[in-house]
C-alpha cells in the first residue's frame, strides 16, 4: 500500500518540479544547476538510514561510503553555490530594473 | 455693443485681429461686428467670408474705429486712428507700452480703455488669452522652415547608395515658447539639436523634447515670477559668449530666440562667431524686431556674411498669417468672453481680477497700470 | 523519534525543498532560496539521525565530517572559472552515493520484486551518474580531450550496451543475491554507459551534460527513496530531476541546441554531422529570446520589412532592454536598405534611436565576426551573400553587410520570398543562421514579451 | 479491484486533474483543460465503485443519476447572463455533500481524534460553504437585496459564532458520537457563520466571494479525505483550494479590492466605510494590468511627465495592446499640456498615433464618466479639480480634463510633488485613484510587460 | 503512518495548486472558476464510498444524499463550464494574438 | 590620366560635378585633376579647397575641356564645349540623349565617348552610380521644405491653449524616389499624407511610410524593367483625373513628381483642379522642368492662380547644391573608379558590361547606345 502513496507523491513532486523552473536568466543557469545538484545529494538521507541499519556489515560500509561521497556532494554543492551568487550579486540588483 | 476690426496699417501686418469663424461666434454672443474692407484678405479670409458670417464690411475706417465700443487690432493704433476712438471705447492690441509713453498717453486722454495684449499675465488660466505664447509658437515653427529654405543642405541623416549626408546641426539659442517649438520643429526634421537657455529651468524641457541642452555655467540666472528672463551681467554675457563659441562654430544653423521682455534683446552672437561659421550656414535672428541677437542683422533682409546668411525676417507669425490670425483671434475672443456677460450684455472688466489689473493700461482717462506707471514715472 | 514525527518533518523539509528551489530560479531571490534548501538538508539530515533506525553512530560521524571536511575545503579553494567542473565533480559523488544506497538496500531482507526494480534502477541511474560526472570533469578541466570523441560503431556499441544492461538487471530480479554476478554487471555496464554516453559531446556543450546528468542524479535518489521506502528521497529526488530537466532544456535553447540532440548525444553527434547543407533551421521567440538574453553584442540589420511592419519602436524598444542587459547594440544601415535612400534613417530616427548607434556597412563589416547575434529585420537583397561569392548572380558586386559572418543570425521575415531584386537568398540556408517567421513587428514584440515577462 | 490497483487509478486521475486545471487558466486550451478534469473524474469514480468496499449499488445508482439528471438538466436551462448563480449553487451541493460524508464518516468505528477532528473540519467548511453559497446565489438571482446587508453589532455576533463553534467542536471531540448534541450545534453554527460572513457583502463583489467559497469546497473535500483516508480526495480538494485561493485573488484585483478585504468581509466592510477620505492609494503594475486587462474604453492623459520620461512610445505600445484586447483607446489631449503649445502633439506624432484618436478636452470631458480607466501620465495641473472646485486655488476657472470623474483613474508620476503651478492636487486623494508611483516610462512599460508576459 | 504520507501529498497539492494558475485573462475568470468548482466536486468519491459502505443504514443514507448533491455539483459543473468556454471560443481565438 | 571639371555654364546651375574631397581621393588612385576656378563656389567649395585637395585650378576653360582625357560635367556640353574635346576623350554629365540628337551626335563626331548619368541602369549594382536617384531624392525633400516656406499654415497639429490647428494635409502624386522622400519629409512635418502613383506595387512602399495610398482603380499600368512608369492611355489619364479631383481639393499642399522616363512629364492637375483648392494652398510641380504635370506651372516661377500659388522651381536639387553636388560628385566617383584598373592605370569601359551597355551613348565617332539609336532612328 506505501508503494502508491509513494507513487501519488512521486506524481505530484514532479508536477512540481516542472512548474518550478520557468524562466531564468544565463547568468542564473549554473548557480541553479549547482543548487539543484546539492539539493540532489538528499540521497545521504537514504546512506544515513544503510549506514545506521543493521542488515549486516556490508551494507554498512555501503552505507558508510554513500554518506562520505554524498556528504560531499552536499556541504560542497551547497558553498559552490553560494559563492557563484555572490558574485552574481551586483548583476543580479540590477537585472530586476533590466528586464521591467 | 459692437466691435469693430480695423485693417492693419503697419508695414508688413498681415494677420488680423478677427477671423470670420469668431466673428460669428461673438454675433451670437450679443455683440455686433463691423469690419473694415480687405481687413481679412491677407490671411486668406475675403470680405464675403465675414459677410457670410454675419458681420457689417464697410469701407469707411472711421466708421470702424469711431463708432465701435470694442476696438480690435493687431498692431497699436498710430496718431489719428487714436483721435477717432469714442471715449470710453476699449482698445485691445498689442501696444509696446514700456516704449510707446506717449501714444498711451494719447490714448488716455482720449478716454479709452486700452489693453496691450503684451501684458497679459503667464498665469496658468489666462495661456487662452495669450497672444506672446501663441505667435511666439508658430514664430518658432517658422525659424526653422526659414532656416531649412535657406540652408544649401538637408537636415536629416541620410545613409544612400551615393554616400552618406550626416544631419545637420541646429544650435537654438532661447529656449522660451518660440525656442521650443523650434527645437521640436528641427528634430522633427532629423536635424541634430542643441540648445541653451539662461534659465536652468528650461534643460530639462529641452531634453524632454529629445534635444541636447548645452551646459554653461552663468553663475546665478534666474527669472521673474512670469517665466521671463532676467538681464544678464556684462560677466555673464562674457561667459555665455565663450560658451557658445564652440558649438556655434560647428553648427549648420543657429536660431536666437533670446528675448527680455519689455526691454531690447540681448545681443549674444557676436559678428566674429557668424565669421567662424562654414559658409553656408544659416542664422535666424528671431528677435531682430526688438534690437536682435545677432551683430549684423537686419531687419527683413537676408545679409551675407562671408558665406554665411544671417536671416533677419520680422513679424514671422505673419508667415503663417493664417493660423496666426487664427490664434491671436481666439486669444482676443476669449480674452473678452472671459469677462463679458452674455445676460446683461455688459463687459465688466473688473479692477480687482488679476488678469485686468495686468493687461489694462489706460482706463477713464489715466494710466493706471502699475508696471507702466513706475516705468514711465521712473524716467 | 517516532517514524511519524520523522515524516513530518520530511514534509518541512520538503515544503522548504520546493520554495528554495523556486526561489532559486529569480535572481533577486536565489540566495535566499539557496540557505532555504540548505535548512531543508539539515533538517531532513538530523531527524534522520535521531530516528531510531539507526545504531552506530561512530563510523556515520566519522564518514560524514571526513565528508563534509572534503567538500568545503574543495569549494573553497576553487576558483571561479572552475566551477563547472567541480559541480560535475560533486555531481559525480551524489550518483555514487545513489548507487551505494541502493547497492546496501540489497542486503535488508524481504524486498519484493518492485522494490528490487527500483533499487537497481538507483544503481543503474547513479552509476552512469557517476561516470558520465567524473568524464564531464575530465573533458572540462582538460585532463583529457575536450573535443567530442566520436568514433563510426558508436551506435552499435552504445546500443549493445543498453541491451546487455536491460538483460543483467532482468536476470537479476529473477533471483536476486547481493552476490549474484549479473548484479557487478550491471553496475559495471551502467558505469560503462556514463562514459560511452558523454564520450561524443564536445566540451562546449559540457555545461549542458552536467545540468542534464544532474537532474539524474536527482532521479538515482528518487528512485534510492523507493528502494527504501523514504519520503523525502523521492519528492526531493523526483523533484530536481524534473526541474533538472526543464533548466537543462533552457540551457540548451540558450545555446542553441535541442534538448533531444544532448539527450541522445551519441547517436545525434553522428547525424548532425550529416545534416546541415541546404536545411531551413526556424527558431521561436522564445530560444531568440534565450540566445539574444546572452549575447554579448548584438547587431541590426533593418530592412524594407521593417518599413512595411512599421517595426521600428519595438525594435528601438528591443535594442534598449538588449543594452540593459549589458549587450552592445549597433544598428547597420546599408545604404539601399528600404526603397528610397535614407528609408532607414527615416524610421529609426523616428523611433529615437541615437544617431552614434548607427554604423555604416563599412565600419560594421570588418567587426561583425565579432557580433553575436545579427539580428537581420525584413532585409534580404542587402544581407544577400551571392552578391559577394555568385559571380552570375544579377547582384553579383553590389557590397552587403555580411551577417552570415557573424556567430549567429537571426532572420525576422514572413516567409522564404525573395525580396525587391528577385533573387534567392544563401544566407536563409546558413549553418548560423535561424529564421523567426512571421511580421516582423509581432516577431520582435514577442520577443520582447519574453524580455519582460 | 485492490485498495492498490484503485489507488493508482487515483494517481492518474490526480495527474489529469493537475494537467485539467493547468490548462483551464489559458484561453488557448481552456475546453480541453476542461475534458480532462472531466475524464479524470469519470476514472475517479469508476474505479471507486469497482472498489469493494461498496456493498449496495441500487441506493447509489439512483441517487448519482437523479442528481446527474437534475445536474444537466439546470446546466442546459439556464442562460448565460445567471451562470454566476448557476456556480453559487453547484458549489452549495458540493458543500453540502462534504458535510454529508463527513457526517457519514462519523458512523464508521474506529476513528482516531486526528480523523474526529478533519471530520469535524469537513463539516464545517462544507456548511457554510453551503449556506454561504445559498445565500451568494439569492443575492445574485435577487431572490433577496443584493445589498451589502450591514448592522452595528455584527463584529460581536460573528465572534460569538466562531467561538461557540470551536467550543462546540472541542467538546464534540472530547467525547465523540454520532448523536452527541454539540455535532448538531456545530452543523447550525457553520451554516449560520456561512450566511454570516456573506451578508455584508455586497452583489458586486459576489463572483469573487463565489470563487471564494468554491475554494472553500475544495478544502471541505480535502478535508472529507483525511477523514476517509482518501487519496484522490486530498489532492484534487487541497489542489482546487489552493487554485481557488489564487483565482480568487486575481479577481479582487481586477475588480480593484484587496483580499484581505474579502476574507474578513464582514468586518472589513464597516472597516472601508470608515476610512477613504485624504487617504493616497498606491497601485503595482501587475495589479494595473489586471485591471486594464478587463476595461473597455481607456484613455490617455498625457502630461509634461511623459515628455520628460520620453515615454511616447511605450505609451502607444500600450494603446495597442489595450485596443487588440478589445478595449476602445483615446488620448485626450489638454491643451495646456507640457511646456509649449503642442507638446503633446509633437511627441505622440513622434510615436505613430493616429490623428483620430486624439481627442480635445472639450470633447471627452461630456463623457468621461463613461471611461473606464483614465490613465494620467505625467500630468498634473491639467487634470488638477481644484481648478473646477476651489475658488481660491491659483489655477481655479482653467477647463481641466475631469479624470477624477472617471471610473478608475491611475496617475502615474515619481512621488506626490506638484506639476508647474506648484499646486497640490486633490485628484490623488480621490476614491477611484490609484497611484503608479515611478517613472512613466518604467511603469508603462512594466504594465505592458504583463500584458505580454 | 498513512497520514503522513497523507500530509505530504497535502503539501505537494497545496503547492502545485499555487503553482498552476498564474495569470488569467479577466474573460476566463468565471470558466476557471466554475471548472475548479466542478473539480471540487470530487467529494462525490468520498460520498460514494460511505453511501456505500456499510456502517450502518444512517451514514448509508446520508451518503446517499451526499452523492445526490455531490452528483449535481459534477455534472451540472462541467457542463456549464463548457457553455462558457464554448460562448468564449471565439474571443480567445484572437487572445493570444492580442496579447502577444 | 587627368580629370576636368569646368565651372557649370547652364543657367541657374549651381552643382558641381567633382567636390574637392574626391579630388583628393581619385588623385589618390592614380589620376590627375583639372578645375575651372570658380567650379565649386556655387555649391560652397572654394578654388582654395580644391587647391589643397591636390587639385589644378586654372582659369582657362578650354584647357580644362581640351586637356582631359575625363570631363565630368553636371549638364550637357554646349556646342563650343563639344568642339574643345578631344577625340577619344570621356565626356560623362546629364545628357537629355532623348531630345538632344545633334549635340549627341556633334559628340560622336568630335570620336568622343559620352556617358550619360540618366541611363545608368537602375540595377541593385548600379545604384552607387545612379545620380537621377541622388539627385531625385534631394529634390524630394526640397519640394517639401518649399511648400512650408510658401504655405499660409504650419504642417503639424497642435492642440493649444489658443485654439486647435489641425495638420495640414499633402498630397504626393508619383511616389518614386522623389515622391517618397517628399512623402517622408511631409511625415516628419507632422502633416497629414496621403499619395498616388499609377504602380500600383509603391502602394506598400507609401505605407511602409505611415503615409495613406488613394486607390484609383486605372485598371492595367505596370512599370518597365528599370522600375520607371509606363505612358497612360487617354482614358485611363481621364480615370486619374477624376479620382485626384476630390483630394487634391482638400489638400492644403499637391506635390507632383510625375516623370516618365525621356518622354514629356504627363499632365495630371488641371487648372480646374487648382481652382477648387483653398486660396493659400501650394502647388508644387516637380516636373516642371520636364513640361510639368501642373497646368500652367511656370519655370522658376511662383504662380498665383486665384490665391493658391502654384511653384514651377527648377533644379530643385541645386537648393541644396552642397549635399546634391556631394551625392553627383560620389556617383561619378563610383562610375568611375568601377571601371578604373589602378595598377595599369587604365580605364576599361567593357563592351559587354550591362551598365556600359546602358549608359555609354557614343563611342569611336558613333552613337553606339542600343535604346538611342532606335529613337533616333525611329523619329
Ligand atoms: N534604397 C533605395 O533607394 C532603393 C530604391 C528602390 C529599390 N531598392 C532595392 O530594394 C532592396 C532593398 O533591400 P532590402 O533588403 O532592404 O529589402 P528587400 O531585399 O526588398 O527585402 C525585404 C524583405 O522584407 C520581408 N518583409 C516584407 N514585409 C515584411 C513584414 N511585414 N515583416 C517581416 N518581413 C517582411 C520580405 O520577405 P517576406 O516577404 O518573406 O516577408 C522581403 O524579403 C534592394 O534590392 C535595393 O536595390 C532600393
Ligand atoms: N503648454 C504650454 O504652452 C505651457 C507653457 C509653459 C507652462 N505650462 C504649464 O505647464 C503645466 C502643464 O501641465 P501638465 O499637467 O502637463 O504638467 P505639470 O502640471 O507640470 O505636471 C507634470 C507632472 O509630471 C510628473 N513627472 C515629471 N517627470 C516625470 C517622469 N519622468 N515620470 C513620471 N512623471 C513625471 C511630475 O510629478 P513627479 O515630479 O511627482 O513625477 C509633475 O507633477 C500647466 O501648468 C501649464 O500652464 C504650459
Ligand atoms: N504659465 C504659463 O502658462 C506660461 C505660458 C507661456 C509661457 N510661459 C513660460 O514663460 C517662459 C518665457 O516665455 P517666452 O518664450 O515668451 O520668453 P521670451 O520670448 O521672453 O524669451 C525667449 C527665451 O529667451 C531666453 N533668454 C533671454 N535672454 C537670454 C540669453 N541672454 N541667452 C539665452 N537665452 C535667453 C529666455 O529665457 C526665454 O526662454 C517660457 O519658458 C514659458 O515656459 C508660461
Ligand atoms: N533598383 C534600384 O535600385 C532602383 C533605384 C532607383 C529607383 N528605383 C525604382 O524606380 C522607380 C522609379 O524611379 P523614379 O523615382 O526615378 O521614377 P520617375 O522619377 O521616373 O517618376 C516618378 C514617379 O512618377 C510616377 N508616375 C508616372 N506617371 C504618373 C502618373 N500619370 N500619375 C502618377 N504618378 C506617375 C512614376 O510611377 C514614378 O513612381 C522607383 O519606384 C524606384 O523604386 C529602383
Amino acid at each position: 500500500m506505501e508503494a502508491v502513496f509513494l507513487a501519488m507523491v512521486l506524481m505530484l513532486s514532479i508536477f512540481l518540479g516542472f512548474e518550478l523552473i520557468s524562466k531564468v536568466p544565463a547568468t542564473l543557469h549554473t548557480p541553479l544547476m549547482s543548487g539543484a545538484n546539492a539539493i540532489s545529494g538528499i540521497t545521504i538521507v537514504g546512506a544515513l538510514v544503510s549506514a545506521g541499519g543493521e542488515s549486516g556489515a556490508m551494507s554498512t560500509y555501503l552505507g558508510a561510503a554513500a554518506v562520505l561521497f554524498a556528504m560531499i556532494n552536499v556541504a560542497g554543492g551547497y558553498l559552490v553555490t553560494n559563492r557563484m551568487l555572490a558574485m552574481f550579486k551586483k548583476k543580479d540588483t540590477n537585472q530586476p530594473g533590466g528586464n521591467s | 455693443m459692437q466691435i469693430g476690426v480695423p485693417k492693419e496699417t503697419w508695414p508688413g501686418e498681415v494677420r488680423t485681429a478677427m477671423v470670420p469663424a469668431n466673428a460669428s461666434k461673438l454675433i451670437n454672443q450679443g455683440f455686433s461686428v463691423v469690419v473694415q474692407s480687405g481687413a481679412g484678405t491677407e490671411s486668406g479670409y475675403t470680405d464675403a467670408d465675414y459677410a457670410d458670417a454675419g458681420a457689417t464690411v464697410t469701407e469707411d475706417r472711421g466708421a470702424v474705429l469711431g463708432g465701435s465700443d470694442i476696438v480690435m487690432s493687431v498692431r497699436k493704433p498710430n496718431a489719428d486712428d487714436v483721435a477717432k476712438l469714442k471715449s470710453g471705447a476699449l482698445y485691445i492690441s498689442f501696444l509696446d507700452p514700456f516704449n510707446e509713453k506717449p501714444l498711451v498717453e494719447s490714448i488716455a486722454a482720449q478716454g479709452a480703455t486700452a489693453i496691450s495684449m503684451e501684458m497679459v499675465p503667464r498665469s496658468t488660466r489666462a495661456q487662452k488669452m495669450d497672444a506672446l505664447s501663441s505667435q511666439a509658437n508658430l514664430a518658432g515653427y517658422v525659424t526653422v522652415i526659414q532656416a531649412s529654405y535657406h540652408l544649401p543642405k538637408i537636415m536629416p541623416m541620410m545613409m544612400t547608395p551615393s554616400g552618406t549626408i550626416p544631419p545637420a546641426r541646429v544650435f537654438v539659442i532661447g529656449a522660451g515658447v518660440a525656442g521650443l517649438q523650434a527645437i521640436a520643429t528641427a528634430k522633427r526634421l532629423g536635424a541634430r539639436v542643441e540648445a541653451f537657455d539662461t534659465r536652468p529651468v528650461v534643460a530639462e524641457q529641452v531634453q524632454s523634447l529629445g534635444a541636447k541642452f548645452v551646459e554653461i555655467d552663468l553663475g546665478d540666472t534666474g527669472q521673474t515670477d512670469q517665466g521671463y528672463a532676467k538681464e544678464l551681467t556684462p560677466e555673464q554675457v562674457e561667459l555665455q559668449r565663450e560658451g557658445q563659441k564652440a558649438v556655434i562654430s560647428q553648427s549648420d544653423v543657429v536660431i536666437t530666440t533670446a528675448q527680455l521682455f519689455g526691454r531690447p534683446a540681448p545681443q549674444i552672437v557676436s559678428r566674429d562667431m557668424v565669421e567662424s561659421m562654414k559658409p553656408g550656414s544659416v542664422v535666424i535672428d528671431m528677435a531682430v524686431e526688438t534690437g536682435g541677437n545677432v551683430e549684423g542683422s537686419v531687419m527683413n533682409e537676408v545679409v551675407d556674411i562671408n558665406g554665411v546668411k544671417v536671416v533677419g525676417q520680422g513679424n514671422l507669425p505673419g508667415e503663417v498669417a493664417r493660423n496666426a490670425s487664427d490664434m491671436y483671434s481666439n486669444n482676443l475672443l476669449n480674452l473678452v468672453l472671459e469677462f463679458w456677460d452674455a445676460e446683461a450684455k455688459t463687459l465688466n472688466l473688473d479692477p480687482e481680477d488679476e488678469i485686468i489689473q495686468a493687461c489694462v493700461i489706460t482706463r477713464d482717462g489715466a494710466v493706471v497700470n502699475e508696471t507702466i506707471k513706475n516705468i514711465y514715472s521712473g524716467g | 523519534m517516532s517514524p511519524v514525527a520523522i515524516n513530518l518533518w520530511y514534509v518541512l523539509a520538503a515544503a522548504l525543498f520546493v520554495f528554495g528551489l523556486k526561489q532559486l530560479g529569480s535572481p533577486a531571490t536565489a540566495v535566499r532560496g539557496n540557505v532555504l534548501s540548505s535548512v531543508a538538508m539539515i533538517i531532513a539530515v538530523a531527524v534522520t539521525l535521531l530516528s531510531k533506525e539507526i545504531l552506530s553512530y561512530e563510523m556515520i560521524l566519522l564518514t560524514a565530517v571526513v565528508g563534509a571536511v572534503i567538500g568545503v575545503v574543495v569549494a573553497q579553494k576553487v576558483e571561479m572559472t572552475s566551477m563547472p567542473e567541480m559541480v560535475a565533480l560533486f555531481n559525480g559523488s551524489g550518483g555514487i552515493a545513489s548507487l551505494m544506497v541502493g547497492w546496501a538496500a540489497l542486503y535488508s531482507t524481504g524486498n519484493t520484486t518492485f522494490t528490487e526494480v527500483t533499487i537497481l534502477l538507483s544503481i543503474v541511474i547513479g552509476g552512469m551518474t557517476f561516470s558520465g560526472s567524473i568524464l564531464a570533469w575530465g573533458k572540462l578541466s582538460e585532463v583529457m580531450t575536450s573535443a567530442a570523441v566520436v568514433f563510426g560503431a558508436q551506435r552499435i556499441v552504445n546500443a549493445g550496451i543498453l541491451v546487455g544492461l536491460v538483460a543483467c538487471s532482468v536476470l537479476f530480479c529473477m533471483n536476486p543475491a547481493v552476490d549474484s554476478p549479473y548484479l557487478y554487471a550491471v553496475i559495471a555496464l551502467s558505469l560503462l554507459f556514463g562514459v560511452m554516453a558523454v564520450l561524443p559531446i564536445g566540451g562546449a556543450d559540457m555545461p549542458v551534460v552536467i545540468s542534464l546528468l544532474n537532474s539524474y542524479s536527482g532521479l538515482a535518489a528518487c528512485a534510492a527513496g523507493f528502494a527504501i521506502n523514504n519520503n523525502i528521497l523521492i519528492v526531493a529526488g523526483s523533484m530536481v530531476g524534473a526541474a533538472g530537466i526543464i533548466l537543462t532544456n533552457i540551457m540548451c535553447k540558450a545555446m542553441n541546441r535541442s534538448l533531444g540532440h544532448v539527450l541522445f548525444s551519441g547517436f545525434g553527434a553522428v547525424k548532425q554531422a550529416t545534416k546541415v547543407e541546404g536545411e531551413v533551421k526556424p527558431i521561436v521567440a522564445e530560444d531568440a529570446y534565450l540566445i539574444l538574453e546572452a549575447a554579448q553584442s548584438v547587431t541590426f540589420v533593418p530592412g524594407y520589412g521593417m518599413a512595411v511592419a512599421q517595426a521600428q519602436h519595438v525594435v528601438r524598444e528591443l535594442g534598449e532592454l538588449l543594452e540593459k542587459n549589458g549587450a552592445e547594440v549597433t544598428y547597420a544601415i546599408h545604404p539601399v536598405a528600404g526603397r528610397m535612400p535614407g528609408h532607414m534613417n527615416v524610421l529609426l530616427a523616428e523611433a529615437n534611436v541615437p544617431y552614434d548607434q548607427l554604423v555604416e556597412m563599412e565600419d560594421i563589416n570588418p567587426r561583425i565576426d565579432n557580433v553575436d547575434v545579427a539580428v537581420v529585420i525584413g532585409a534580404n537583397d542587402v544581407v544577400n551573400p551571392a552578391a559577394r561569392n555568385d559571380e552570375n548572380s544579377p547582384i553579383y558586386g553590389m557590397p552587403i553587410i555580411n551577417v552570415d559572418q557573424a556567430r549567429t543570425v537571426f532572420v525576422l521575415k514572413r516567409s522564404m520570398g525573395s525580396g525587391f531584386s528577385g533573387v534567392d537568398n544563401p544566407l536563409f540556408f546558413g549553418d548560423n543562421t535561424r529564421m523567426l517567421f512571421g511580421d516582423a513587428k509581432e516577431s520582435i514584440a514577442a520577443v520582447v514579451a519574453e524580455f519582460k515577462g
